[in-house]
């Protein structure tokens, strides 16, 4: 039944059969052609025999459609590259354990929710003696102090407050993503760390649902972390990076 | 079990009691035939697995030689006695040779019944001791694994290959669920014969081959093992095989069968006398094999409108439960079929799914109610059809189903992909869990809208049964009592296969199984 | 808002997002190795930043993901043949006058759910007095004489009974389609067909769930009749075949 | 209204009382003060809507002008009123004046607080009846056009453009939808003036301007009128300028607005005081108009656990509920927030949100309860999204909520997509059609799980509102008795724009309000 690494397909039911579910809505206002568009638009992303299987007007100039179809594309897994981060997750004993033997002095981090973002939960879930899912946050480690800003920390307010108390890693957050605010928010922020040229003094971390690790560095960060994640991965990566950097 | 509605027993029992009557009448017809099926079931439980070259069943090749020589009234066991009497050997190998041609069946060799029935029994008590061993098997498995909280979730697979069938079998038990169903392919339950070994070509289904039963209860043993519950096999013991599938899926430790008094009837255009000597004999093997049997009722709905139409699921669940008695079944194995069929545009449609689906646990209160999901009106807006099964599943769980079938968002689309099945899986388990003392919590409005239509339904349930037990069951399906179709005595395929027993005809399965039973008990 | 008609893309919330829905399972094991998977997947299918927002390990060697993405491909529509039946509808007293004006005489049709299918609703929607969805079935019309052979007639049979009695039309039902079966049963008819020379003594039609008009053209039938076929469809395209038929 | 649980009605007025002297407490403090946002929203009543070419409305233009002249504290009515007297105008045409510079407020011209009031009397009466005349329109159109069944189907629009909004609420209205709300860009709650004109760029939601609320408007009577109901339109009274919103949806004819005397203290880290006054004179305004207030308890469960602070949420709206009675508002008005929220994988979770829904909507009979889907525990699995909406619904339908915001499947992935929409719109509407009357139908068991479990709830609102009334709301506020957050009296936003009354601070529409609104009772 295994398919070889070097031509993976979706799997329905049959190993091979590239079964694949779609959903969109076309801007068009006869049903029959919007059929006929969603068909044609599921040809020109590779599947075949393409089915629309639900058509639905929302609207005086809009058609949603479920479509099912057989993609022909296949991915070769076998040099397939995932960028993970290049860290060894650490229980909270190893990290302490690590942190004195390694590190040999408190390490202090600041986050916050930058921009007009005012989701504090992911970087409380980070940072919070709380934690998240039964994960104790970084305060409750006894080598981290912690400075939790909050929501909506404009970047240049930011920059300053890093400034006055030159954390070793800044934790930012960005919850809302629509037209790509996270990316201009993040980027902005950058921009301003720039200016004052202190980009490098800090190990830097964005966070948030809508992130990824590939993300965060094609932006400039340090480092990324997405949906579920959990405190220990964090600090896994903040005290390996830092003694990474010490080695330098 | 705690009750919803207030209901007056005598309704049910006067609803019970037609039944009771209405199956009595047809027990002399049904006692005095047997099938081409019921024989070739026979020599399977004898150990009768191999087929030709060609494909054809060694039991097939054999029950038709005997029905060239005209020989078959007598009872395929009447024969093989006689050969045994003859000479003494594995009843296999004896098929062998008669298949080869190197032995004959039909040679008298003793007049008396007595000296054929002993020649029999050692190969019988062989046969019954590994029915048996099966159920033994089971019974220490369940005791050892136990098995998931009710209602059980019952998943099918249906891919055409037994293969790909099992790979999709070991990711539902991983995600939940505690049956798994084959089902057969298209065009099955119309074959006059059991097709041999594993298979990998089914169209909407997988063919019952007894090869096939062996190589998913394998997979299913190990996916049980490392799930830490029993996971229960399903079938179909249904079509013109009925008696076959039996014993084949008993001699597999399959746990579960489809299997109706009427759906082959109403369903599949089979012979009425066929079917109905049949599931007799099938029924036997299942009981003794400690066996569920899930009836079809579902089915009615699905061609009939659920709301007009649900008093003939009642009907229809009462009778097979009889059938299922006489033919030995216990309540407790007796899983009656009905379904959440309603169209979803009703409103207050989801009052009269919970009258429905109440009514039916009350009036079988020790069967282990087996509840299907929505079919007919699901559609290809795979995210409406997802809902339907929420609400469906909602009310199994709040009317205490038993052995729930676990409805999939892509039904009118196709047989299930793995990952429909997960999200169907994730679907139940979600509000099983959400909704899990639902049940405790509540008590129904005496005098309101569902109560009101439980009776009404409970009404016209009787009104029907005394109908039928007028006119006669054959005589009702004739007129189309059941799912507005109507079918003729003589009428539909299989008859051929049938046959009026003479005096000596033998089938010491019958009487092994009752034995067994009491000196168990 | 409205976008031309001649570069139409996926409509999620703003006019050209692009915004489409996957959902498919890839047979590996690994869930991060999946998610890139279905990343790259979704990026051979022409879609930009695509998110996977969900994954869940299936069994041991399978991950489902759900994916968003923006579609680059777009539709010219105003260009688009949406390829329709070429049929006036016409009411059931339009269908009786049209007959007694047109035809002048009854008109037979036989009716059959081919091969090993026994889905007889479908059918029996077209045919049957109850008809569908409150529409009556061909039974109903006066001019009509319908012949209904019900479930799983063999491709041999039916030709047989046809030549027996001679119908105007024959409509064949399919509804299993799993393996093409739908397909191969409704070619192997016509070659049956095709050996005895009768072709082109019947319209033929061909319905189901899985069918469209141009699937059943493309297999060799006159027309074919999709999901939600209503009987007066049926009639209207019969009648008017056969005064095209009797025109020539 | 029936009832499904038993409760001792003297919990639940003790729990309304403890509410009430936490509120009676406060509002002397809150009457000694006014804020920049209240004297602009003054302004806005009086028809001062333009902005300057740099966007800066002429409202705060003149707030600040007399802020830096230290003459706030007066009330720029009493300013106004004084200008109009040394040259009477329409009061837009002032403000151009004074924004332009060519005239200037702060003179004052008579000390006689008699003749400042009579200045302004015209003015006042004619804002006055524009207010008026709008809840008239909306009195007639709902009683030409009527409205869907309860509960309303409520849904948002957020595509951060208006003209996008436009076209994502026409397709919702068509597909059953009841209200719009037309969610906000992130950050303008922070910001301390309404922007001006139609706006195409915000993010996550679209900017609250006067321009956008009389687009949607027209939008939706358009709408309405095609659907054949009247389309409520909601927005966000809310923020830093909660009076002043109040000011311009009521100028719009908006119906309903998110408005929490808590809210914005807790979640948007603006001051406390700031907030206390800011609410009360929005609430006049709104009650003026016949406005809905929705407060926004459900805010509460997206930070805590909906299992644990349920008692939160009740306290919060018996507060809320005193505010609101407070300012002139009718129960009927008075939509109070709850959600559900409880983690899906709770066993019998569903049933702890029956209880939860239940005990709100008994102890508050007479308000239109605003539901609020599952927001917290939505994942990027959209399918089991779908479920949680679904099992949302049927609580919402078998505990009567009177305003039902429509859960979407893809909460946890961007603001809804149109077909999402659609998709939220049909599960709600096929569960509430199909469970229409399943309330009337079920009795909940008295001794059960769930009346323990709102008991037990019940019991924990008395116990803190009991120690709320002991310490005073604010200082229960910094002990972090809500959302597990704690609030300073001198921190948060805004503070700078409240200033204590003098003794000649005027403000003519709270007497104009409760003047008008005797009379016309
Ligand atoms: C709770 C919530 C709120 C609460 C926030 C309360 C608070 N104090 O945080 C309230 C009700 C106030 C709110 C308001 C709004 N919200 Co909101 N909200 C949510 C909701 C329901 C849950 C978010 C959440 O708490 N998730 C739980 C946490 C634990 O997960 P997380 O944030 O992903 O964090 C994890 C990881 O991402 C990571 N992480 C996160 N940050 C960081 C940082 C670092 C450094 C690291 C290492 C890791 C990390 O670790 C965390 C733990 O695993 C989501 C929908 C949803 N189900 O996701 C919408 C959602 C995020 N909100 C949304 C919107 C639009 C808004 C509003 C703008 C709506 C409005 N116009 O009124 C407002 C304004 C808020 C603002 N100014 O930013 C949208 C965003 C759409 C988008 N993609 O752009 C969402 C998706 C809802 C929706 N579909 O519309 N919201
Ligand atoms: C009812 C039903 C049954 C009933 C059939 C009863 C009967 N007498 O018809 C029973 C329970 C017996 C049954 C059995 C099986 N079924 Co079935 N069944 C369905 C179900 C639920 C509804 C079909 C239906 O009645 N639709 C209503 C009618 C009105 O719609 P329709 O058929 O599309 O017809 C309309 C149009 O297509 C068109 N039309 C149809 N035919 C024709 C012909 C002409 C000439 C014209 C002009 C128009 C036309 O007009 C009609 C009116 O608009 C579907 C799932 C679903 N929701 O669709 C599964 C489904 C069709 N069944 C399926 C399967 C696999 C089976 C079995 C093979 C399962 C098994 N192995 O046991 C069996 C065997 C049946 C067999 N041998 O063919 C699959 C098919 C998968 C696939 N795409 O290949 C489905 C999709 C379910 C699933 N997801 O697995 N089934
Ligand atoms: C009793 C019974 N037998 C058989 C089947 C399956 O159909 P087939 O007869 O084609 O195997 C069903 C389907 O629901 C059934 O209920
Ligand atoms: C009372 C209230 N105000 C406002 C909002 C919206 O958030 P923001 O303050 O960012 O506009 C909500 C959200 O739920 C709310 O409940």
């Amino acid at each position: 039944m295994r398919a070889g690494l070097k031509s993976v397909k979706p799997y329905g039911d049959t190993m091979g059969d590239g079964a694949v579910q779609l959903s969109f809505t076309l801007p068009l206002d006869d049903v029959d052609q919007a059929r006929e568009g969603g068909r044609l638009l599921a040809l020109k992303m590779g599947l075949e025999n393409p089915r629309v299987v639900f058509a639905k007007r929302l609207g005086r100039e809009f058609v949603f459609l479920v479509v099912y179809g057989a993609s022909k594309h296949s991915l070769d897994v076998s040099s397939l590259q995932v960028s993970k981060l290049d860290v060894v997750l650490m229980s909270h004993e190893e990290i302490r354990e690590f942190v004195r033997s390694r590190i040999g002095r408190k390490i202090r981090v600041m986050g916050a929710c930058l921009g007009t973002d005012a989701h504090t939960v992911g970087i409380d879930a980070v940072l919070s003696m709380k934690g998240y899912a039964g994960h104790k946050g970084l305060e409750s480690y006894p080598d981290f102090e912690v400075s939790n800003l909050g929501a909506q920390v404009a970047p240049a307010d930011l920059v300053e407050k890093a400034r006055q108390s030159c954390p070793d890693a800044l934790l930012i957050s960005q919850v809302v993503t629509q037209k790509d605010i996270h990316r201009a928010t993040l980027s902005r922020f950058l921009d301003y760390l720039d200016a004052s040229g202190e980009r490098s003094k800090y190990v830097l971390i964005a966070g948030g649902p809508g992130l990824t690790h590939p993300l965060a560095k094609e932006l400039g960060y340090d480092a990324g972390f997405g949906a579920g994640t959990v405190p220990e991965q964090v600090a896994s990566y903040i005290v390996q990076e830092l003694a990474r950097r010490k080695g330098k | 079990m705690k009750k919803l509605f207030p209901f007056s027993q005598s309704k049910i029992e006067e609803a019970r009691d037609s039944s009771a009557r209405i199956v009595d009448s047809l027990i002399p017809f049904i006692e005095a035939r047997s099938t081409a099926s019921v024989e070739r079931a026979i020599l399977r439980l004898l150990g009768v697995d191999k087929a030709t070259p060609q494909g054809q069943p060694w039991a097939n090749v054999i029950v038709e030689k005997l029905l060239e020589k005209d020989l078959l009234g007598d009872g395929v066991a009447y024969w093989v006695g006689q050969a045994l009497l003859e000479k003494d050997a594995p009843v296999p190998q004896l098929a062998e040779a008669v298949v080869a041609g190197r032995r004959e069946l039909g040679n008298e060799v003793s007049p008396k019944a007595a000296e054929v029935q002993e020649a029999l029994t050692p190969h019988i008590r062989q046969a019954v001791q590994s029915l048996e061993s099966r159920s033994r098997e089971r019974e220490a498995m369940l005791k050892r694994l136990g098995e998931g909280p009710s209602p059980l979730l019952y998943v099918i697979v249906a891919t055409g290959n037994i293969h790909e069938d099992i790979v999709q079998a070991k990711s539902a038990v991983m995600l939940g669920a505690d049956c798994i169903a084959v089902i057969r392919s298209t065009g099955q339950s119309l074959m006059d014969y059991v097709p041999h070994g594993s298979t990998t070509e089914g169209y909407g289904g997988t063919y019952a081959t007894q090869e096939n039963f062996r190589l998913m209860r394998q997979a299913m043993d190990e996916a049980g093992e490392e799930a830490g519950r029993y996971v229960r096999l399903v079938n179909y013991s249904s079509g013109l095989c009925m008696p076959e599938i039996a014993a084949i899926g008993a001699l597999e430790r399959l746990d579960m069968m489809l299997n109706d008094s009427m759906y082959g009837i109403l369903f599949r255009d089979i012979n009425m006398q066929r079917t109905f000597v049949d599931q007799y004999f099938s029924r036997m093997i299942l009981a003794f094999s400690d066996m569920f049997i899930n009836t079809g009722e579902d089915n009615y709905l699905t061609t009939a409108d659920a709301y007009e139409q649900s008093h003939t699921v009642i009907a229809s669940q009462l009778i097979n439960e009889q059938f299922a008695l006489r033919a030995g079944m216990k309540p407790a194995r007796i899983g009656l079929g009905h379904a959440f069929e309603m169209n979803p545009d009703i409103e207050d449609g989801l009052l009269w799914e919970i009258a429905q689906a109440e009514l039916v646990r009350q009036i079988f209160p020790q069967c282990p109610i087996k509840y299907m999901p929505p079919t007919k009106y699901m559609t290809g807006n795979i995210f409406k059809g997802h809902l339907l099964n929420a609400m469906f599943n909602m009310t199994s769980i709040l009317t205490g189903q038993s052995i729930h079938l676990v409805g999939i968002l892509t039904e009118a689309l196709h047989t299930p992909f793995m990952h429909d099945r997960y999200l169907a899986l994730e679907n139940a388990r979600y509000i099983f869990n959400s909704a899990r003392h639902l049940r405790d919590e509540i008590v129904v409005n005496p005098s309101g809208r569902m109560v009101k239509r439980a009776e009404e339904v409970l009404d016209s349930t009787v009104e029907l049964l005394r109908e039928i037990r007028q006119t006669g069951l054959m005589k009702a399906i004739e007129k189309g009592a059941f799912a507005e179709i109507s079918r003729n005595m003589v009428g539909g395929k299989g008859l051929e296969g049938v046959f009026v027993k003479t005096s000596r005809y033998l089938n010491p399965f019958v009487a092994a199984f009752s034995r067994t039973e009491a000196s168990l008990a």
